[in-house]
């Protein structure tokens, strides 16, 4: 397989095609007739993902660092180039996006029903859109994909969306869009300090990389990033746009906008926040800030999902679940808990993705979403009801799926940095049964009462074939995590690596404001290759 | 007696000023901002004598660009006129969202 | 990537840790993985008739029918394959470990046989195999699950034969099997904690097997959120084995292997961590194994299918805290308070559930508490350190509580059916209805009574010898450190034991003797069950007479009550776990002392092995007596129970209680977060803010008049403010 | 007596009489409820105005201040004047009250604070040093009122005198359109 790539040069163009095909897609689809728009952005998404599965053989798993890697000057007088590379966390999240934006343009055909080409241009540029944050290793570059991303969701909620979907469009708009802009601010700050060091202006990720800066600059810098990546993720007190968003997106929307968007936030989290302000991340006030967040994030929103009527607002309040598993694992700063993270990620764009989808096609049947208007309905609609058992089990972490594969590993991870904040968390499981069986039992069991009900009918043979490899894909990963793990290793060891050990570098310069400590050796003996990072007690090293 | 020019010219840019601010008939608070250039064009005159042939160079592009925007305005005025039968700036809100 | 998988599963992985070769022959496993493999297999098969099955039946439904499958007497493929690929595979599993058994019985095994198929999760710091574990403990949960789950499967084929949900049945039931197999075969404490899960999910399906009934559905909804709470503290256990916590580094490794090899130089004998882990651990046993206090789930598990009962909720799942314990029995041994707990829970819960047990009118609700019961006893054996007793007393609870359900569900089948025919709506599992049964189902009667016999504790049946050895083990730390619990332990496990043969015959009596209660017409409806429910029945009582003498301590059977040792008993399980449990007998000996060959107030071994058995033929015999008795009256015309017996009627209001204080509270909790906390004051603030803007906004466009005159005033104010700026 | 007209017809003299003029009329111009009183008060103030541009020896901007100013814009305004008919039948237009008093402060702190500016400019060095009159005066005796600003405006300031043409093709096309009447 490899060889065949290599002698087509797949790694050569794979990367730009992947970004700039569904624009190109999205100019056929404007083209094109009304009637036809949905199968050509279907075929074409199909293409774009067929193109990204090439990646799987492609990727060399035993490099940590960017691979595909190009770079050509975009705006030279600023050092903004166009700068696109893949490592083994952006690999899954491109994968991801391509498989997403497929099966959510294939579960929208019914969904749909007016401004067709509008909307499946949109969702083309989203997929763009969110291609190119995840390859994009020029931070300019990135804050721009990272800005397109909002328009095509913005529309797609504000005109396909439902009764309040203007209230939630704009919602979900300024939430977001007050976060990148203190990015953008801090991320200016950055571009200044590193063009002052090094006398070049560059937005070039490695440029930015190792700016020292005081802790005090860090600290601000890291809560500016943070914060926009937070609103993203999001992490617990800046997360009431996401059930607004969710329950008045279409299905579609939804399904992008938990499987993919979300993880922009974590992904953020990943390549910039932790990399470029390593002393900051490894703050031990950050970290419990950030862990107990996500805690709050697992815990609460768990219980806000148990008593939710609409079932869509629970599934929507369980991604904030879900996603503080990743939050928790990505600052525990040990590989277990950042690859705990990222399986988490993986399995929460499937998973969560394919609740979406199923509550979409319950919409589709009934017209409702509150869960009271069901009951039974596993008695009519028995292959339903068995494809939505096993999307909840992964969704809850049932061993066995991938959601158990991420959530253990996160825990574990997360043990190991701060044993009693996993235990904390740990109860998280109990509480996913708690918001996710009654839901499943108030649906799909209980009598069978409401007439409008006995006439639903059950899975169609498209529905077949979108759910079909998203549940194949859930036990996949649940049964099989070693491709997946052993793709990102690497790079979660650099990652880990540049943090820990950066921390040390940047303290190493400003000595006189080390207020804090992160490993007991000394910091300038020890420069990059400190792999261990147990956090100790303030004044060690004085 | 440059002083006492520009003091001359300061009291005039004023007097226009509060009629521009004071009256609601368009063609007056025009006639205010035709004051308000001559004012201007008092202190140039006054300058000129000691800087330079300059300032009166200015003057006669200031009253060609008065000429021009008189001419423009009044159109404006006959036009809005012509909807609203009045020049009472008061009626003219649509600037108002 | 299925294929590479089953591919791998026949060429039988290759072996990490081969075994250790002392003397005799290397024991060679036969094709370990095909016997979780099968199950599985089944599922799938059967899934998938269910799966074409439901959707002929949801077609019809929609088109305003229900659809009969069995219309005109005529089997549909869907229904009729199950019965042979359901019990199949499981049969086929069964052959499998009998091979197995017979090759390891033959070899001299002291090491665990690991076989490895893939590797399941890798990080840099942490990896867990796909490994299976073959060693003595695990060969003999596999030979009860395989055997009892066969025998179970096959009592379905009649049981459930009648039900159009045929094929599902049988795909859950494979299922658990599948998932029980993970549980026991295992060989880390994840994968443990797939199959521990697993059996959860399967119990929760299976309870909530007829989900349109929502007392059912809730059934399952409780059994799997309270075995939840308990796989809580198996995680953090795990996390604890794993990472470690202050001065333990924990043992960077899940795999049993490693971790009882390395546990008793790392945790310090009787530690916080080794004790924290215990605790744990016992935590996720209470959940699963039904003990104080997340037992609530297991009475209201009997909404499910009688042969589901018998078989998750009576022979295999719930036992699998029993197991844990003593697969980490080297933990247990190392915390002294840890087993001390399980000990006490296991006496407490034991005798708490039989006083529940007196006064439950629901034939199968008195086998759910006497289930609880006995599962406490086997607490109290793993408890008090005598690994063998309590795995003897899984075993040979395994055969006749599973002959009790298998019974009780013959009795339920017949009643059913006679007040089917009848159009009767009185409830087929109330005693109070049944009585005299033993007429028209001879054959139930009889492998009954043998059953009852043995889990009274009568000799020379198989509940005498395993029942009695606990209470004797518990006894003989009495001496050691703790005494008095032990002691304590001691006596409620007496106590327990007897009530256990009053509320057993109570059982009995009120089903199969007296006067008929069911109506005169109901009667003649009344009839045996088809062979392939009673032959099951028979092949359990079996084992129900002759199971315990595979365990017996040479105190007896070589007295009279083992005919001088003429009778085949021997003391094999014993010697045959020792592998397994020889590590923790050590430690505990070492630290804590040696069992004393004394109960606690004199008397040796033997003394009180006639004791208990002559006890418990009094007590069986005074309440056959005494509940003959009784003058007792179909359901709907019985009283309230009054006083004390309406305490235990209802359950000492535990569930209640739990309703109060936490489930309620919870949903309370969850209505404030939501409405309150996060409508009000999390969006609040958003929406605030957002008004806030708005008003600011408001404000400004006030100086939007659209008078040319205003903006002019704003204009020269701004020229004065600029110009005073420069001027001064 | 002499000294009395030399007095009379002194610069300063003049300077004070053709200001008092100017700010008189500004204020009539201002407070006076009749447009067309208004624009004659303009007329009077410009006219003044331009006696005030004679004594700064600009002869050729005081000409065209009466020619064009005067003489042409302000008769234009009386044009359209006339043509609305706002000759008469006038309403009372001036803002009263609160917002005459804002006005009023406004406008007298913008006077108050230019003027307070405009002190003493003649003792600034760059005032004091300059030899503009005289320099002025040799230009205007050696070119002529209108010779000295001819060549600048076509030689240096060439291109914004074109530029001025333009601007006002394009006012004229401009008011062309905006006042015709739609066909």
């Amino acid at each position: 397989m490899l060889s065949l790539l290599d002698s087509i040069g797949y790694g050569e163009w794979i990367l730009h095609a992947l970004l700039w095909l569904p624009l190109v897609g999205m100019v056929l689809v404007l083209m094109g007739p009304e009637a036809r728009a949905k199968q050509l952005a279907f075929v074409w998404s199909l293409v774009v993902l067929g193109l990204s599965l090439g990646l799987w053989w492609a990727f060399d798993p035993g490099i940590g660092t960017f691979q595909f890697e190009s770079s050509i000057p975009w705006i030279a007088s600023w050092g903004v180039s166009y700068a696109v590379a893949l490592d083994g966390i952006s690999l899954f999240m491109v994968m991801l996006t391509a498989f997403t934006t497929a099966v959510a343009i294939l579960g929208s055909f019914n969904y749909i029903k007016k401004h067709e080409r509008a909307f499946y241009a949109l969702m083309l540029l989203m997929e763009t859109g969110v291609i190119g944050v995840f390859i994009s290793i020029d931070l300019f570059l990135f804050y721009v994909f990272w800005e397109i991303t909002l328009i095509p969701m913005y529309f797609i909620i504000g005109v396909w969306g439902g009764e309040r979907r203007i209230y939630s469009a704009v919602k979900f708009f300024l939430f977001t869009a007050f976060g990148s802009l203190l990015m953008l601010v801090a991320l200016l700050y950055l571009f200044f300090a590193a063009q002052a060091i090094s006398g070049e202006p560059s937005f070039a990720y490695q440029a930015l990389l190792n700016v020292p800066l005081s802790l005090q600059e860090q600290l601000w810098l890291f809560g500016a990033f943070c914060l926009a990546f937070s609103i993203k993720v999001p992490v617990f007190p800046f997360h009431t746009w996401l059930p607004d968003a969710h329950v008045e997106a279409p299905t579609p929307g939804s399904v992008v906008l938990a499987a993919v968007l979300l993880k922009m936030g974590a992904y953020g989290f990943l390549r910039f926040l932790l990399p470029f302000f390593p002393a900051a991340a490894q703050h031990p006030t950050v970290v419990t800030l950030m862990m107990v967040l996500g805690i709050i994030g697992i815990i609460y929103t768990a219980w806000v999902a148990a008593v939710q009527p609409d079932a869509k607002k629970l599934v929507a309040y369980t991604s904030v679940a879900h996603m503080g598993f990743v939050v928790l694992g990505i600052f525990a700063l040990t590989v277990n808990g950042l690859q705990g993270g990222l399986m988490v990620m993986i399995s929460h764009g499937i998973s969560t993705g394919a609740l979406f989808l199923l509550l979409g096609m319950m919409y589709e049947r009934r017209h409702t979403r509150l869960i009271a208007d069901f009951g039974g309905i596993g008695r009519v609609t028995p292959w339903f009801a068995t494809a939505f058992m096993i999307t909840a089990l992964t969704s809850i972490g049932l061993p066995g799926t991938s959601g158990f594969v991420g959530e253990f590993l996160a825990l574990l991870g997360t043990f190991q940095a701060r044993p009693v904040m996993a235990i904390i968390a740990c109860s998280g499981v109990i509480f996913a049964a708690y918001y996710m069986l009654p839901m499943v039992q108030k649906v799909f069991f209980n009598a069978l009462e409401k007439p409008e009900n006995k006439t639903m009918p059950d899975l169609s043979r498209r529905e077949l074939v979108i759910l079909g490899p998203m549940v194949a894909l859930m036990i996949w990963i649940g049964v099989q995590p070693g491709p997946f793990l052993r793709r990102m290793e690497p790079t979660v060891h650099a990652v880990i690596e540049q943090v820990t050990g950066n921390g040390l570098q940047a303290q190493g310069g400003h000595e006189e404001e080390a207020l804090v400590t992160f490993s007991s050796t000394s910091p300038l003996e020890n420069e990059g290759g400190e792999e261990e990072s147990s956090p100790t007690h303030p004044g060690d090293e004085e | 007696m440059l002083t006492e020019a520009l003091v001359l010219s300061a009291f005039l840019f004023a007097v226009g000023t509060f009629g521009f601010l004071v009256r609601r008939n368009a063609i007056i608070m025009f006639l205010c901002i035709e004051l308000q250039l001559n004012a201007v064009n008092l202190s140039f005159v006054a300058f000129s004598r000691y800087l330079g042939i300059e300032g009166q160079l200015y003057v006669f592009f200031v009253m060609t660009v008065a000429a021009a925007e008189a001419a423009v305005g009044l159109a404006i005025i006959i036009s809005i006129f012509r909807h609203f039968e009045t020049v009472n700036v008061n009626n003219f809100n649509l600037l108002k969202w | 990537m299925t294929l590479p998988l089953v591919y791998s599963a026949l060429q039988e992985g290759h072996e990490i840790l081969a075994a250790h070769e002392v003397a005799g022959e290397a024991f060679e496993p036969f094709l370990p993985g095909l016997v979780i493999l099968l199950p599985l297999l089944g599922f799938i098969l059967n899934g998938a008739l269910a799966l074409a099955a439901s959707r002929r039946s949801a077609d019809a439904l929609r088109g305003g029918a229900e659809l009969d499958f069995f219309e005109g007497g005529k089997r549909p493929w869907t229904h009729s394959l199950p019965t042979w690929i359901g019990p199949g595979v499981i049969g086929l599993a069964f052959l499998i470990v009998l091979v197995n058994f017979t090759r390891m019985l033959g070899a001299d095994l002291h090491e665990p046989v690991i076989r490895h198929y893939w590797t399941w999760m890798s990080t840099g710091a942490f990896q867990v195999d796909a490994a299976l574990q073959l060693d003595q403990l695990s060969m003999v949960m596999m030979l009860v699950v395989t055997g009892v789950s066969f025998i179970i499967h096959v009592f379905s084929v009649g049981y459930m034969g009648e039900d159009q949900g045929y094929p599902r049945y049988f795909s859950y039931l494979n299922l658990f099997v599948f998932f029980m197999l993970t549980l026991v075969m295992g060989a880390s404490f994840l994968l443990m904690f797939v199959g521990w899960e697993g059996v959860g999910f399967c119990s929760y399906i299976l309870i909530g097997y007829w989900f349109t009934d929502k007392a059912k559905a809730d059934s399952g909804k409780k059994a799997f959120i309270v075995n939840r709470i308990g796989d809580l503290g198996f995680l953090v256990a795990m996390l604890l084995l794993f990472a470690g916590f202050g001065a333990f580094a924990g043992f960077g490794t899940l795999n049993f292997v490693g971790v009882f090899a390395a546990a008793p130089d790392a945790l310090v004998y009787g530690g916080g961590v080794v004790t924290a882990i215990t605790l744990l651990l016992l935590l996720g046993a209470t959940g699963k194994s039904a003990q104080i206090p997340l037992y609530v789930w297991l009475p209201d598990a009997m909404a499910g299918p009688t042969p589901v009962s018998a078989l998750i909720h009576a022979a295999t799942m719930v036992t699998a805290g029993v197991y844990m314990v003593a697969r980490t029995s080297v933990l247990f041994a190392l915390a002294p308070v840890g087993g001390l707990t399980v000990a006490l829970i296991g006496a407490t819960t034991a005798l708490f559930a039989a006083t529940i047990g007196l006064a439950q009118n629901d034939i199968k609700k008195v086998l759910a508490y006497s289930t609880i019961s006995q599962l406490g006893f086997m607490f109290i054996g793993v408890g008090v350190g005598a690994y063998a007793a309590g795995i003897f007393h899984l075993m040979t609870h395994a055969v006749f509580k599973g002959l009790l359900f298998l019974g009780a569900g013959a009795v339920i089948h017949s009643m059913h059916h006679a007040l089917h025919h009848t159009h009767n709506d009185a409830d087929p599992q109330d005693m109070r209805n049944m009585g005299g049964l033993r007429k028209f189902l001879p054959i139930t009667w009889i492998t009954m009574w043998l059953a009852t016999l043995a889990i009274a504790g009568i000799w020379p049946f198989a509940g005498f010898f395993s029942k009695d050895e606990i209470i004797w083990m518990a006894g003989a730390r009495a001496g050691g450190v703790s005494g008095g619990w032990y002691t304590l332990i001691w006596i409620m496990a007496l106590a327990a034991a007897m009530i256990t043969a009053v509320y057993m015959t109570r059982l009995m009596i009120m089903t199969f003797h007296g006067k008929n209660r069911t109506g005169q017409e109901e009667a003649r409806h009344l009839h045996e069950s088809p062979w392939v429910m009673t032959v099951p029945l028979m092949v359990l009582a079996f084992f129900s007479i002759f199971g315990g003498w595979i365990n017996v301590p040479h105190a007896i059977s070589d007295s009279f009550l083992g005919g001088f040792g003429l009778l085949p008993m021997t003391e094999w399980l014993h010697e045959w776990l020792h592998p397994i449990a020889g590590v923790a007998t050590e430690i505990q000996a070492a630290n804590a002392g040696a069992f004393v060959d004394r109960a606690p107030f004199g008397g040796g071994e033997l003394l009180w092995a006639v004791l208990s058995t002559g006890a418990a033929l009094i007590v069986v015999l005074v309440s056959a007596r005494v509940v003959g008795g009784f003058k007792i009256l179909p359901a709907g015309e019985s009283p309230e129970p009054v006083g004390f017996k309406k305490v235990l009627f209802m359950k000492y209001y535990v569930d209640e209680f739990y309703d109060r204080i936490i489930v309620q509270p919870l949903i309370r909790a969850s209505r404030f977060s939501w409405k309150v906390i996060d409508a009000g004051i999390v969006d609040g603030v958003a929406n605030g803010l957002g008004n806030l803007a708005r008003a600011l906004g408001w404000f400004g466009s006030l100086f939007q008049t659209g008078s040319v005159n205003t903006y002019a005033l704003f204009l020269a104010i701004g020229v004065l403010v600029i110009l005073g700026v420069v001027a001064f | 007596m002499a000294n009395f007209f030399d007095f009379l017809l002194s610069a300063d003299f003049l300077f004070y009489v053709f200001g008092g003029v100017a700010i008189g009329s500004a204020i009539a111009l201002v407070t006076r409820k009749s447009p067309v009183a208004s624009l004659l008060f303009m007329v009077a103030t410009l006219a003044s105005l331009a006696g005030v541009y004679v004594l700064f020896e600009a002869h050729f901007l005081a000409a065209i201040q009466i020619i064009v100013y005067a003489g042409a814009i302000m008769v234009l305004f009386l044009f359209v004047i006339m043509l609305l008919n706002l000759g008469h039948d006038y309403q009372k237009d001036l803002k009263g009250g609160a917002w005459a008093i804002v006005a009023f402060v406004v406008a007298g702190g913008l006077a108050g604070v230019l003027a307070q500016q405009f002190k003493g400019t003649e003792a600034l060095p760059i005032y004091q040093n300059a030899q503009g009159p005289e320099v002025i005066d040799a230009l205007l005796a050696s070119q002529g009122a209108v010779g000295a600003i001819a060549h600048p405006l076509f030689s240096d300031y060439v291109v914004a005198f074109e530029l001025t043409g333009i601007l006002l093709l394009v006012a004229i096309v401009g008011a062309l359109a905006l006042a015709k009447r739609r066909v």
